[in-house]
């Protein structure tokens, strides 16, 4: 199950230690999370949280690792819960096969949609293959609305996973026993999705991304790669699709919709396509942002979106290249330096953040809420969204933030670029050695 | 009980396409909670109504669910979609299987499936609105009595819902007027047609006289301007052409025959009609969702009855019950927790001094032509409830 | 049918793109072992001939044999499987992968693990012996996990080369393998040349007459599509009609005098 | 006959309706190679605009006003956004466009509510222009099919007549050599989305009061332009006219086909009942499917002929 | 005409060109020679305002420094890429347009698309073909061409004889004469000594980043230290 310990003997020494502390750790925080956040909504989102995960990486086989980019994934996991939750409603009568093990079944439904519908799918690379992806979407959605017989139509297929035989008193109904179960699924397919990018096919998979044309020249199919990698990623995306119909216990035709798809696309992206943790934090960041920031703000869109353009400008490797550029900077020890002035960052991005989210907020109130009279509270003070302190207040600490903030940017900036030259300057050294 | 608050959580598309149903929806909540707390209920009691954004998914409506019951909420009130509805109805029913003593009541006022109280029906859920099949029990009275209908074409979104109303029409009818010929039947994917012009060419081509739709918001406002592009001007029989956003649209296009059914109008006088007013003023916006009136009428009443605002009771005492609704007496039937209630046909028209409440400020209004009681729209139900021991 | 002896046999191959032929009947048998190389004017069609080896592009009409058998109109990847490898005009390698991962991508279908995913890398130790090999014999060991992009362009060059004879074909071709490089680079890059393919048969599109003079044991001329010449260097340049298409006048000796 | 006649204007209409709509995404798309997601949103703006222009001076200087200050934010959208991640790649171009799709439909929601708005075919341009049949055929429309020409005509020319196509298409792959030879490329780049911005708003000024003005109405063509896009052929003008109609005309006449592969079954003796498996799928009329059909089209097209009908290339 | 004192190069952090000075006159034909990685592209690139540098670069009097590249290129002077940057989805003929700056621009220029055809009748024979799919020959003479069609005073040319037949070479040698002859200067960077020096009224020599040496075509050959140190190994 664990990479690390055979791919040991190749790797760089100090590196493996680490990769073992890594994955140690991994497992400690699926074990001790639910008992840190204990509430029930926090249970529902770490569980749902496991989910994410899965079906994010499993996405990135196909963005980051094989440069497809899929407008149609959700069909796929979707396809994994429905058939899920068909056979969980079987094991309700009947059929002799353990809860547990359900998740499995939907793995092998995506797997095997992908067989079929892949294999048109990834005929193509680039935008075509992205095209195609969405057609097939389109299609599927549509049908999945008019097919009530086997997508349940609106209410969908609900089912029961308090079912079938109980081994150890174990009945998945308190959401902790379900969310270890799926913590559990999510260590297994995180790992071997790692193992699967330490393959020859997951490394073939990186050359046709970068050289499709090179690939056919030293014998590889470039179009059975991306193939057998498409449905690959499917199986765990129907994992991850099986096991959010053991968390739901009903799976409604939103789940292949085209907007779950576009949310595994952006969320992987906003993690870090290009490393292998990236989606596991695009994966926290999607579940959060769509159970905490809708309840927090009704303009939780306008942030979302605002996120983006600002990640997408700034930080192209998502947030996992953010971490990764800082690690450097600490395995050159330069690290601390920068304390100071990521406090100072952190502090003026505050106050911008919240004098312009005071000012949506009170626009938000205009618009939705005026009737309610002029008064919200926005993190407990009163704001008067039709008087001129209040306006006046917001713009000022905004206006102030930005100016502070551009300070301490553009002392970041220079002492940022200072580091990345020593570095630059040291490594060339070392090489030299 | 006396002076207790009763907390109610909404969940409802707050954000995204529906936002403006959902936003709507809750203001009439919290309007109606806040004009019939205290006094102006026999329990007594204060009601308050927190809306969570569902976003009109399923899957969200679970996690909504999930924080409304952590931040110690024991009703819940939802309606707009089916789907979320049921995810709901599935959802409460296991969390009080599975958490005695801690039961939530869905209250449950727009989501028409008929599925839900029916082969889905479940103990915790109480619909206020009309299902599908009651409303189609109406509006086929209203039509069997309109020498005019001869030859019918539905057309319909290929959804349940619209699968539903077709499929309920031609069984109604058949009944009542079986020389009503259907001429043609149309199902199109939700929300995917922008040009409904070559659906009138075929209706037209089909020689039919009337015209049966269940579409809703776009599906519907599209239908209606290319029907009246064309100048093919038959009569349309309804359900929701008078949700946020459609009447202005439906005003854009001219004067065209368009019939509702709901279990009310936008022209009532009384208390619900100075409400309606009032919200209008408050708001600048309109108070539609009469089921709030008869929610926390309802509640009330029960509360009164049980001496309690525990769910188990309330939930006991609101079966069977009788309450005065805002058209008449209304019974919440204790054997699938569906209200009866009047039904109503209304007609699309320009407002008048009668009828002088212009929709969405269109100088237009549905005019009420027809009240049907409660009982002449009550379908039987294939509910089996199963009721929790002990009670 | 045919004679096994020739590693590679063109018969009468013709190539058109849309209403132009670009080949036109080209024929050309090279042994097992011969290193040849091809000159001929710009868009006389070497590249083309190369691509139409390699399948790149599939011939319009005429055969292809490689060791005796029809490869034409296969997939690359096809005959790449039979023992058949070649590199690029313009550097063509993978630039987000290692030096080592670039070539062990070269070596891994010889070695039979395919689309393997049940295996690790790491443990493939025949996969991993043979790509350090090839580094050493390319002389890029010192940047075994240098990103190829971030490779000079001699180096670049120098790993096009190692993942072309990576999977162990028998038969190479190289296009313009020297464009490019100084003098010097290239006087060295001829060596490396000669050194991994020994015992190979070589295919060389090149300008550079003293590479053509210094690396060749046949040279066959391509002239609109032909080809009209295959001999020895020494008849080569003799050759009028060779003279007259492609070296030229005075610049052709001085060339052969520097190099 | 008549049906017929009917259908096929309704067709040809409504596929110059679809050009319309996605004429400004062929010209990013084609010339820039960016998967434009916020153009559904530029045709929404258009609507808006267009709406309050006309409350402020009427229905025709809005035709005008409305597409230029969509150009002008789809102008700045590139300048300050766009530019800055063109290096990274097309993913991320098409990612700050889907994350501008956001903030546009927020804004749009702030500014005029969530709800339609009462935007209306100007009196002059209302009622029937020709009656064929007994059916009106509205004027409304007739003058959509025009503007729908024209604009076809203006990227024609735009394409042919200038070199702008050809030095974005060339600073696709060599940005600097192109500016070496002497253009002013991002200058050109910005022209370009600024003025397929423009035509998106155009059409929203349009089709906001032909269909309905609502935040929702980005998202109901979001889809169906890319279909036209790509199954033209990318980087064909030509293509997308003529995929425009295509899927116009066969989607009009799907409608009027009530066969079902139930029924096609059964002329071959087959009897498919409701036990038979994938019941549903075999009673499915074409006309149900007719909506959906362009994403069919999309697929089919992109398997056998991955250049679209009318294109050169692939990527 | 074109002066440059003490210009210093960077991509990024890095520092490729030490202080280069130089001149070219007009209708002078200058090689820059030097091994590879001396920086001569580098120079070139600075000319045209592609890479970030300091010091300064005067062309006709005015300096160009901080300029945008294809203003630079409306002051006249025409730059060949190495690498054979043709834009490979567009035909021959529509990669010549390009090089052009504008209609009235292009009927005043010294050259037309005829001249072109004429030079490399092989062109002409593959004018409507895409670009990318000619072979490295012809792209290099379409490099070569799209230029010279933007009518330049000056024209620097990096390494124009790449991938060419030796006869091709012989050809273009003659061709850059007769650019000369026109009035326009030349700056050749090189890698084929004998075509450089058997052309150039004068060579410099790279070398890290600095000019190493300058001085006639003659001089150069007898100065048998430069040539080791500096362009042979
Ligand atoms: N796919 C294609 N479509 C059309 N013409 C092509 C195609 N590929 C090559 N050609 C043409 O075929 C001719 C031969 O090209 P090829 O690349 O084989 O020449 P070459 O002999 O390698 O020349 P060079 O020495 O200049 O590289 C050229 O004129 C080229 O334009
Ligand atoms: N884009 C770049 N980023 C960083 N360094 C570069 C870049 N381009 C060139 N260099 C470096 O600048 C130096 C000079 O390069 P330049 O291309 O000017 O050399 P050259 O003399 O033209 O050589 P060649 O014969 O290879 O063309 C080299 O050391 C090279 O590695
Ligand atoms: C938005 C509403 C009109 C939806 C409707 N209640 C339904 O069940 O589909
Ligand atoms: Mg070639
Ligand atoms: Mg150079």
């Amino acid at each position: 199950m664990r990479p690390s310990s055979s791919t040991a003997y190749y790797q760089f020494k100090p590196y493996n230690v680490g990769r073992w502390a890594i994955w140690s750790a991994f497992a400690l925080v699926l074990l001790v999370a639910p008992l840190v956040f204990t509430s029930s909504l926090s249970q529902t989102m770490l569980s749902q949280m496991g989910i994410a995960i899965i079906v994010c990486l499993s996405y990135n086989m196909l963005l980051g690792q094989g440069g497809m980019l899929s407008f149609g994934h959700a069909v796929y996991s979707g396809m994994g819960s429905f058939l899920a939750i068909h056979t969980l409603n079987l094991v309700t009568k009947g059929l002799p096969l353990p809860v547990s093990l359900v998740p499995i079944v939907g793995g092998l439904s995506g797997m095997l949609v992908a067989v079929v519908l892949g294999w048109v799918t990834t005929k193509k690379a680039a935008t075509p293959f992205a095209m195609i992806t969405l057609g097939v979407g389109e299609l599927v959605w549509a049908m999945a609305l008019m097919f009530p017989e086997f997508f349940g139509g609106e209410g969908g297929i609900t089912g029961n996973r308090v079912t079938g035989p109980r081994p150890l008193g174990i009945s998945f109904g308190p959401q902790i026993q379900l969310y270890y179960l799926i913590a559990f699924y999510t260590f297994v397919c995180t790992a071997l999705m790692f193992a699967f990018t330490r393959t020859p096919l997951g490394r073939m998979l990186n050359a046709v991304r970068d050289n499709p044309e090179r690939v056919e020249f030293v014998g590889y199919d470039t179009q059975k790669v991306r193939y057998i990698s498409f449905v690959i990623a499917a199986f765990f995306a129907g994992i991850s699709g099986g096991l959010a119909a053991l968390n739901f216990e009903i799976v409604t035709s939103e789940v292949v919709s085209g907007t779950r798809s576009g949310a595994y696309l952006l969320f992987t992206f906003l993690g870090g396509a290009t490393f292998f943790f990236g989606p596991i934090i695009g994966a926290i960041v999607l579940v959060l942002a769509n159970v905490l920031l809708s309840e927090l703000t009704k303009a939780w869109l306008l942030y979302l979106g605002l996120v983006f353009l600002f990640m997408v400008m700034y930080a192209p490797g998502g947030i996992a290249s953010l971490i990764m550029m800082n690690l450097r900077v600490a395995a050159f020890g330069r690290l601390k330096e920068l304390w100071v002035s990521y406090l100072a960052l952190a502090f003026t991005a505050l106050v911008v953040l919240l004098g312009a989210a005071a000012m949506i907020e009170m626009v938000y109130h205009i618009q939705l809420n005026a009737a309610l009279g002029p008064e919200l509270t926005f993190l407990g003070a009163t704001l008067n969204s039709r008087g001129v302190n209040s306006w006046f207040g917001a713009a000022f600490v905004m206006l102030t933030g930005l100016g502070l903030f551009e300070v301490a940017r553009r002392h970041f900036v220079r002492q940022w670029g200072e580091i990345q030259e020593f570095i630059e300057k040291e490594m060339k050294r070392r090489e030299s050695l | 009980q006396k002076g207790e608050t009763v907390r109610i959580a909404f969940m409802d598309p707050l954000s995204g396409p529906f936002a403006n149903v959902g936003q709507n929806q809750l203001k009439s909540w919290q309007f109606a909670a806040e004009h019939f707390s205290g006094a102006k209920n026999p329990a007594g009691v204060k009601f308050e109504v927190v809306g969570f954004d569902n976003k009109g998914s399923p899957q969200e409506s679970l996690n909504t669910l999930k924080a409304a019951i952590d931040q110690g909420f024991r009703y819940i009130t939802q309606g707009n979609g089916s789907g979320a509805g049921l995810a709901l109805e599935d959802a409460v029913a296991k969390y009080n299987e599975r958490n005695p003593g801690k039961e939530v009541i869905y209250l449950n006022y727009a989501a028409v499936d008929p599925s839900m109280t029916n082969e889905k029906c479940d103990y915790w859920h109480f619909r206020l609105d009309a299902d599908t099949t009651m409303k189609m029990e109406a509006l086929t009275s209203f039509m069997k009595d309109q020498p005019k209908v001869k030859k019918v074409y539905i057309i319909g979104q290929n959804y349940s819902h619209g699968q539903q109303v077709a499929k309920f029409f031609k069984e109604d009818i058949a009944r009542k007027r079986p020389d009503v010929k259907i001429v043609g039947e149309d199902l199109h994917p939700i929300g995917q047609v922008k040009d409904f012009s070559p659906y009138v060419a075929k209706i037209k081509q089909s020689g039919a006289d009337t015209i049966v739709t269940g579409n809703w918001g776009q599906d519907l406002t599209l239908l209606v301007k290319a029907l009246n592009d064309s100048g093919l001007k038959i009569p349309m029989y309804t359900y929701y052409a008078g949700v946020t956003g459609t009447p202005t649209a439906l005003a854009a296009g001219g004067d065209s025959e368009v019939y509702v059914v709901a279990y009310g109008h936008s022209n009532h006088s009384g208390e619900i009609g100075q409400m309606a007013a009032e919200f209008k003023k408050k708001f600048n916006d309109d108070y539609y969702t009469f089921a709030t009136y008869n929610g926390i009428n309802l509640l009330g009443a029960a509360m009164a009855k049980a001496k309690s605002t525990n769910p188990v009771q309330v939930a006991r005492a609101m079966e069977g019950l009788s309450f005065k609704s805002f058209a008449g007496d209304a019974t919440m039937r204790a054997s699938d927790h569906q209200l009866q209630q009047s039904m109503f046909v209304t007609k699309w028209q320009k407002a008048d001094k009668k009828y002088p409440y212009s929709v969405e400020n269109t100088g237009y209004t549905f005019v009420p032509i027809k009240q049907m009681d409660p009982y002449v729209s009550s379908t039987p139900t294939s509910c089996q409830m199963k009721r929790p021991s002990g009670g | 049918m045919s004679d096994p002896t020739y590693a590679l046999e063109l018969k009468d191959l013709r190539k058109s793109f849309g209403k132009t032929e670009i080949i036109r009947g080209a024929s050309l048998a090279v042994k097992a072992g011969e290193r040849v190389a091809v000159i001929g004017p710009n868009g006389a069609g070497k590249s083309t001939l190369f691509n139409l080896i390699s399948g790149r592009f599939a011939p319009t009409s005429g055969q292809v044999l490689l060791n005796g058998q029809r490869i034409d109109g296969k997939k690359p990847f096809e005959i790449n499987r039979m023992g058949l490898s070649r590199s690029f005009q313009i550097t063509n390698i993978f630039p987000k992968l290692s030096v080592f991962e670039n070539l062990r991508c070269g070596v891994l279908w010889s070695l039979g693990y395919r689309y393997t995913f049940l295996k690790f890398l790491a443990d493939l130790d025949d996969a991993n012996e043979r790509a350090e090999q090839l580094m050493e014999m390319i002389k890029l060991h010192k940047k075994r996990d240098v990103l190829a992009v971030n490779l000079t362009y001699a180096e670049q060059r120098a790993l096009e080369i190692g993942i072309t004879i990576a999977g162990g074909a028998n038969v190479i071709l190289l296009d313009e393998p020297t464009a490019g490089m100084s003098k010097s680079e290239t006087r060295r890059f001829i060596e490396l040349i000669k050194e991994v393919t020994v015992g190979k048969t070589l295919l060389t599109v090149e300008h550079d007459m003293g590479v053509v003079f210094g690396l060749a044991d046949r040279i066959a001329v391509v002239v609109y599509g032909e080809v009209i010449a295959f001999d020895t260097p020494e008849a080569v340049r003799a050759n009028q009609r060779v003279q007259e298409a492609y070296l030229g006048s005075h610049v052709a000796d001085a060339q052969v005098g520097a190099a | 006959m008549e049906f017929f006649t009917i259908s096929l204007l309704n067709g040809i209409s409504y596929g110059l309706l679809l050009f319309m709509l996605s004429s400004g995404l062929t010209l990013i798309f084609s010339m820039m190679g960016v998967l434009n997601f916020a153009h559904a949103s530029f045709y929404m703006l258009g609507a808006y605009f267009a709406y309050s222009t006309t409350r402020l001076v009427g229905y025709w200087p809005a035709l005008f006003i409305a597409p230029l200050l969509v150009a002008v934010l789809g102008a700045a959208f590139e300048r300050y956004c766009l530019r800055r991640v063109h290096k990274f790649g097309h993913v991320p171009e098409l990612l700050i466009t889907f994350g501008l799709s956001f903030i546009i439909l927020e804004m749009a929601q702030l500014i005029w509510g969530t709800s339609s708005v009462d935007y209306r075919v100007p009196p002059e341009l209302s009622g029937p222009l020709f009656t064929l049949y007994g059916t009106q055929f509205p004027m409304y429309r007739g003058f959509m099919m025009l503007v729908a020409i024209l604009m076809l005509i203006a990227i024609w020319l735009l394409l042919t007549r200038t070199r702008i196509g050809l030095v974005i298409q060339a600073a696709l792959t060599h940005p600097e050599t192109v500016e070496a030879l002497g253009h002013n490329v991002p200058r050109v780049f910005m022209l370009v989305f600024g003025g397929g911005a423009a035509l998106a708003g155009l059409a929203g000024v349009i089709g906001g009061n032909a269909f309905v003005t609502e935040p929702g109405m980005a998202a109901t063509v979001g889809s169906v332009i890319f279909v036209v896009v790509v199954v033209g052929g990318m980087g064909s003008l030509t293509g997308a006219f003529v995929a425009s109609l295509l899927i116009g005309v066969i989607q009009t006449f799907a409608v009027g086909i009530d066969y079902s592969l139930m029924g096609a079954l059964g002329t071959v003796g087959v009897n498919v009942t409701p036990e038979t498996f994938g019941f549903a799928l075999w009673k499915l009329k074409i006309s149900q499917v007719a909506p959906i059909l362009p994403y069919l089209f999309l697929v089919l097209v992109l398997i056998f002929r991955p250049k679209g009908l009318l294109g050169t290339r692939e990527g | 005409m074109l002066k440059i004192e003490n210009l210093h190069a960077f991509y990024g952090k890095s520092h490729v060109l030490h202080g280069v000075h130089f001149e070219v006159g007009q209708g002078e034909i200058v090689a820059l020679l030097g091994r590879n990685g001396s920086g001569r592209s580098t120079t070139a690139k600075a000319i045209m305002g592609m890479v970030a540098c300091t010091g300064s670069i005067e062309w006709n009097d005015r300096q160009t420094l901080g300029l945008k590249a294809y203003e630079i290129a409306h002051l006249g002077i025409g730059y060949v890429p190495e690498n054979r940057d043709i834009f490979p989805k567009l035909t021959v003929h529509q990669n010549l347009m390009l090089g052009q700056k504008g209609k009235a621009a292009a009927k005043k220029a010294r050259w037309s698309f005829a001249d072109m055809y004429q030079m490399f009748p092989r062109l002409q024979e593959r004018q409507h073909t895409e670009a990318g799919v000619l072979s490295g020959g012809e792209q290099q003479m379409l490099t070569l061409c799209r230029t010279l069609m933007g009518d330049p005073d000056l024209i620097i040319i990096d390494e124009p004889t790449e991938g060419l037949a030796p006869k091709i070479v012989e050809l273009v040698g003659d061709y850059l004469k007769k650019l000369k002859e026109r009035g326009v200067s030349v700056l050749l960077i090189e890698q084929k000594l004998t075509i450089a020096m058997a052309i150039s009224d004068r060579a410099l020599v790279m070398g890290h980043g600095s000019i190493v040496f300058q001085g006639t075509p003659d001089t150069l050959r007898a100065d048998a230290y430069t040539r080791k140190e500096w362009l042979e190994v």
